[in-house]
């Protein structure tokens, strides 16, 4: 047992941190510790700046151009990618289509799909979740319909996150209703650009654009994009699930977020503040101990020794924190968090200069806070929601 | 000892509850803020309900009603999610002007209750927090005026009022309770620049900066005016919260009686059964604490200031458990801006920031803690 | 609209007040105050003291030879008694069983049975749990059968409280196999001295006896203490059940703990310490909060204007409150609750003198404080667990 | 960065729990408990074991393990419920004595590995709650030996001890950290009485008062060797608990398993699922502090004291609700004597009132908290 990472490591980790720090971009890295609202173009400049470095991504085989890391050494690119102030991935095409095309998909998909998610060029989007199915991932409706070389596609998908700037969604469809739900779904490769999709915004309680629903009118689906076999789909969906990882806790993030925290407390005058500390207190040792969770699973994967089962828990604990760390950065801004100036999200706004400009009481960092608060309701909601996670877990200690 | 409602005290529960139904549907509700927040249409409709005068005393034309019949209306307002400064103008500025000389009073107070004067108070400061007593804004005697400098922050409607009740220092330190002073200060007199905003939950307030601008006295020693003000404040958040967090649950109960996720209502989850048991004992909590509140504002200063504290620190917690955890019951549905639970959750989480939050009202129960316990301890 | 007890109604107080201050043995009261163990005499002397004065059955209808009172009444009472330190009334006889007997009991059984219940002479139990019933009261297993007059009674009842007391026991027991399980139920009063009936004392995690098993073997019950029709027990009991009022909140002996929670504060040294002062203070919120709901029920039933099913939600926040009390006393108490010394439940026990006699550190109040928050774990069990209570307000609000 | 137990570490788990197995079954537990608390007779068997010896440097006899092993024998204590004063004796002990005389070390430190000598900390003081600067016992030196006059609370097995160590003030204000010593004290020397009782947790304390006692010094300087083997004692602490909370978690998993109530399992009930999986939770990041506190042990003190008081506030956190909640999911079985749960609960709370509580180390984390946050932090 050793908590000290190897010299081996701190090297790995040493080295990431020198090229982030050399090839992130400052005003895009300024925007994600102010908790601003990022652009398409900053995400993609990011991927792309990745991609050129062959860490987009970071988790794939070195079969498939990736680097080949172990569980640590991602864990330690994620963790410096999130303390340096990066974007979160868009884990749509390196993290969630990439592992089910370079598993289940032909020669020939993996070399015309990969490249562009690797470098970035291509944005995927995710279709699974349609009206009506919430948590329960295999009311699949949207039919596929085969009609000579391709998929006749009609239905809806929804919750699409940032599909709004979708080259390529990834969805699971309907070919057949014979049996299980689960049985007859496939997983099909669709370009969005392709006639009778249409993208339409769902704007969040926050007031963002941030997910969309998808619509599917006869949209024309070569059959060369199938995934695998036809009815199939859900044991593909399944194995993507299942490479969810402790990045599901998000703790590195949590960690950027806790310091920002202890910013904003000591700039709000509540740093001092007995009461509002010792919610700063109770939050670090949650955050300590998700961490140390994170790390013995990583211990665990690399080992092989000891197997262990917490992928709910993260998702639980880890969802929680990022509630409660917006929660107390809105708290800490007291009355300041009251307005709403949307273009307060925008890095650079200076707002009506005749007031001295910037937000009321020239209190800017607290411009995104009840925003943030109000957009991280959804963690507990989506990923398999902390219901349907607390379902899971008692199953493997019930039984 | 008695919670039973008179038949008058119904009837306006019912008046402002016709004209949420007619008049103030989530559509309209929701155009207005996303328009920048309610304008003074709405402030004006209430006026035309006579609403507006309700606690100003009858000799200034109001109604002259108490304290229970301000809960009875800010619940119904909370119930239709109404997004006017209904509590600012109609309530605390009323209280406030009380101290006000006669001419003073003769001049606001008709105007309040019957051509819907708004007037609010401008007390928030950047470096106070929640400290009633922290008070950086200087006024000078200059003649025979008095002239206000220092800015204020987060007015309750600011760039829609028509005066505004200002606490200056007159003498003392930054934070000594002695030496604050109440002026009132209109838009437009040189001095005086407002820049208005929209808040996260629909309504608008301004930035209030004052430079050596010319105000009217209120009265000289203002600080425990202001606190007994700020605690009618606080009544009418946790009877508007109660209105709020019983809407939110009846909409969250007949969601789960209709949707269906793995081919059954959510209401047949036994887990989220119990969440609901818990979310209905947060709201009769805050019920009963609303109306501990409404009834404690008669009482001298110290179990006055001590009973409201206990209430918002009850309000703080069931307004948080309730409000997250019916967007929680919801589903995705919840977090989006065109369903109306979403809004009725960005209200409740707004009232913890007003008036002074759970925690700096908790150090104040704390503070005043006496050794017997209760009701009437 | 009107928190202000009417004048009537604190003279009523007042009234109530001078005599619990003139009758009520200090000795005991003492006890109460301490948290220390009271004696079979102790409560049976208090009960005679209020039987005499006719307040043993203090919520009985004068038709009965109760005083008559109302709501307010019987809640301004309960309150005199619990904050000047009287034992809480054994409520088997003078409370459960009595409106039973009134409402269904024949003339020639409440001729017999009412006086020993008004009198505190009659020591009743109550014979409903059996083992494996736990929340599920309706699997009523003990069997009485009838033969000529008498019914024969064979089986177990358990969590049978301050049984070993008992005269007396009211039962159900069951007499039909037929129909759902309620419909075969009896309700029937048994003497405790009837040949086959044996106490066995359960001893609770605590160190105490407080309940027992109680074990019928062919133990013969004339068939004239059947109260009403045979079969219809279940209703009988429910109506029992119904009429649990406010008082299951215990909102008053909460208040009296309160107090005595604050006074342990100071002696331990943690009232000045703003982190346990805090819990203190959130935890007074609480019981006024629950004393507001209490009263808001009062009002309702004094009125009968406004319906208030709030029943559950008192069980639960009552024992809520009772436990986060005594957890509050036994940390306040710090390592001074680690001791378990027995005889310190005692009144008057000195300990061994050669140390300064009483508790480790001379900290004599600390004596109960652990047995006493392990005791309490029962309250959100007994009674309805509040598992099964959340169920039952779960069905007033989502039908 | 590694979790994974080598060979050795799993061997002693082993070890330990076939001991548990065979020797140290419920009735055993019980029995003992009844009679008074556990006696030497159990920490004589841990001694047969080696297991006195882990912690003692192998050149005086002992094992000279480290914190890891320490961890791997107290969960496993946890795990069987044994309420013999392992922790203290054969953990905290040795860390102390490393400050002491090389004579004073050999002397004891044998013992303890061979021939089970047993030597507690005797630090608990009436009016220092959990403050272990607070030293009102005083240390006078008298020709040329040192007598202490004072008291000590609830000492760990004082019954019996075949020595206490007992910080004593030599010089200083009462809460001074500097001018404490560590003095050894042998029971039955003149001046010194002892007087011992049961513990709520089936073990034995004891009241010890000094007077004019003659002692022999350990070190003048103590407090930050006293600061050191609480921590130890704390990491101890922390392990147990895990054991105790595994243990008491399989116990009640196997009872949701098994007890029907209307007419099925408690375990299908989603309520109470979801009850166990927050069990879980509580487990699984107990166990993850648990690892934390052991694997801090040996970083420099200011960095080891916050590792150590966070790892004390998750533990007092996740004691509570798992105590609580396995004995709430056993229904009326798991709050009498006879059944096992109850023990594990009553033992899992009082690890909250040992070594400083829940409060008392969120105070320690608020004070001691940086800029940077993390277990690298």
């Amino acid at each position: 047992m050793d908590l000290q990472f190897t010299p081996e490591e701190l090297a790995f980790r040493q080295e990431v941190r020198e090229w982030v720090a050399a090839h992130l971009p400052p005003d895009i890295s300024r925007k994600v510790h102010s908790g601003l609202r990022l652009s398409r173009d900053d995400m993609q400049s990011w991927a792309r700046i990745l991609g050129r470095k062959g860490w987009l991504g970071y988790a794939w085989p070195k079969a498939f151009g990736g680097p080949g890391w172990n569980a640590v050494q991602k864990h330690l690119f994620e963790e410096e990618c999130a303390l340096a102030g990066a974007p979160r991935i868009v884990p749509f095409g390196p993290v969630m289509v990439a592992p089910v095309i370079m598993s289940f998909g032909s020669p020939e998909q993996q070399a015309r799909f990969l490249p562009g998610i690797a470098s970035g060029d291509v944005w995927w989007s995710q279709g699974y979740s349609e009206p009506g199915s919430g948590s329960d991932l295999a009311s699949v409706k949207t039919r596929a319909e085969r009609v000579g070389d391709h998929y006749i596609v009609n239905g809806q998908k929804t919750w699409t996150t940032l599909g709004q700037y979708g080259d390529w969604i990834f969805c699971l469809v309907r070919t057949s209703n014979e049996g299980k739900p689960q049985t007859g779904i496939s997983f099909l490769l669709i370009d969005m650009k392709s006639p009778g999709v249409t993208v339409r915004p769902i704007i969040m309680l926050d007031g963002e654009h941030e997910v969309n629903e998808v619509f599917f009118d006869n949209v024309r689906v070569p059959a060369d994009n199938l995934i695998g076999e036809e009815n199939k789909g859900w044991t593909y969906a399944k194995h993507l699930l299942a490479h969810e990882r402790t990045n599901i806790a998000d703790v590195n993030r949590a960690k950027r977020e806790l310091e920002r925290l202890k910013r904003i407390a000591r700039a709000e005058g509540v740093w001092d503040d007995v009461r509002f500390r010792d919610q700063i207190a109770l939050l670090e040792v949650d955050i300590v101990a998700l961490e140390m969770m994170v790390l013995r699973v990583l211990s665990a994967e690399r080992s092989g020794k000891q197997s262990l089962d917490v992928a709910g828990l993260l998702k639980i604990r880890g969802s929680e924190i990022q509630q409660r760390y917006a929660e107390l950065m809105m708290q800490a801004a007291g009355p300041y968090a009251l307005p709403f100036i949307q273009e307060a999200m925008d890095a650079g706004w200076q707002g009506d200069a005749a007031l001295g400009g910037l937000w009321p009481g020239a209190a800017h960092h607290c411009a995104p806070l009840a925003s943030t608060y109000f957009n991280l309701r959804k963690t507990t909601i989506y990923g398999g929601s902390n219901e349907v996670q607390r379902n899971i877990v008692s199953q493997t200690v019930l039984g | 000892m008695d919670f039973d409602f008179t038949d008058d005290q119904l009837a306006l529960r019912d008046a402002v509850a016709r004209w949420v139904d007619k008049g103030f549907g989530f559509e309209r509700r929701h155009h207005l803020a996303k328009a920048g927040g309610a304008t003074r249409a709405v402030w004006q409709e209430l006026a035309d309900l006579g609403l507006t005068g309700l606690a100003v005393p009858s000799e200034h034309g109001g109604m002259g009603f108490g304290a229970v019949e301000a809960m009875v209306v800010m619940e119904e307002l909370g119930t239709g999610l109404v997004n006017a400064p209904f509590a600012a103008g109609a309530l605390v500025a009323p209280a406030l002007l009380q101290a006000a000389p006669a001419e003073v009073q003769a001049e606001w107070l008709p105007r309040i209750a019957e051509r819907s004067a708004l007037v609010v108070l401008a007390h928030q400061e950047r470096a106070a927090r929640y400290r009633l007593h922290h008070v950086s804004t200087q006024a000078q005697r200059s003649g025979d005026q008095w002239l206000l400098t220092g800015s204020k922050s987060v007015v309750p409607a600011g760039d829609e009022a028509d005066a505004f009740i200002v606490p200056a220092r007159l003498s003392g330190a930054v934070d000594a309770t002695d030496g604050i002073g109440l002026f009132l200060v209109r838009p437009g007199t040189a001095g005086c620049s407002v820049r208005g905003h929209a808040t996260q939950d629909g309504a608008r307030a301004a930035e209030l900066l004052l430079q050596a601008c010319a105000a009217t006295l209120v009265c000289e020693q203002g600080f425990e005016v202001l606190e007994e003000a700020v605690d009618i404040g606080i009544a009418a958040l946790c009877a508007e919260g109660v209105g709020l967090m019983g809407k939110l649950t009846a909409i969250t109960v007949d969601y789960m009686n209709t949707r269906k996720q793995f081919g059954t209502t959510l209401a047949s989850f036994q887990a989220l059964r119990h969440r609901i048991a818990d979310v209905k004992m947060q709201l009769e909590l805050a019920r009963s604490m609303s109306y501990y509140a409404s009834l404690k504002l008669g009482e001298p200063a110290p179990a006055r200031r001590r009973a409201l504290s206990q209430a918002k620190v009850q309000l703080g917690q069931s307004a948080r458990f309730v409000g997250q955890q019916c967007i929680q019951l919801h589903g995705g549905i919840g977090v989006t801006d065109e369903y109306i639970a979403s809004h009725y959750f960005k209200r409740l989480t707004m009232l913890e920031m007003q008036f002074g939050d759970t925690l700096h009202h908790l150090g104040e129960v704390s503070t005043r803690m006496q050794d017997t316990a209760g009701v009437f301890g």
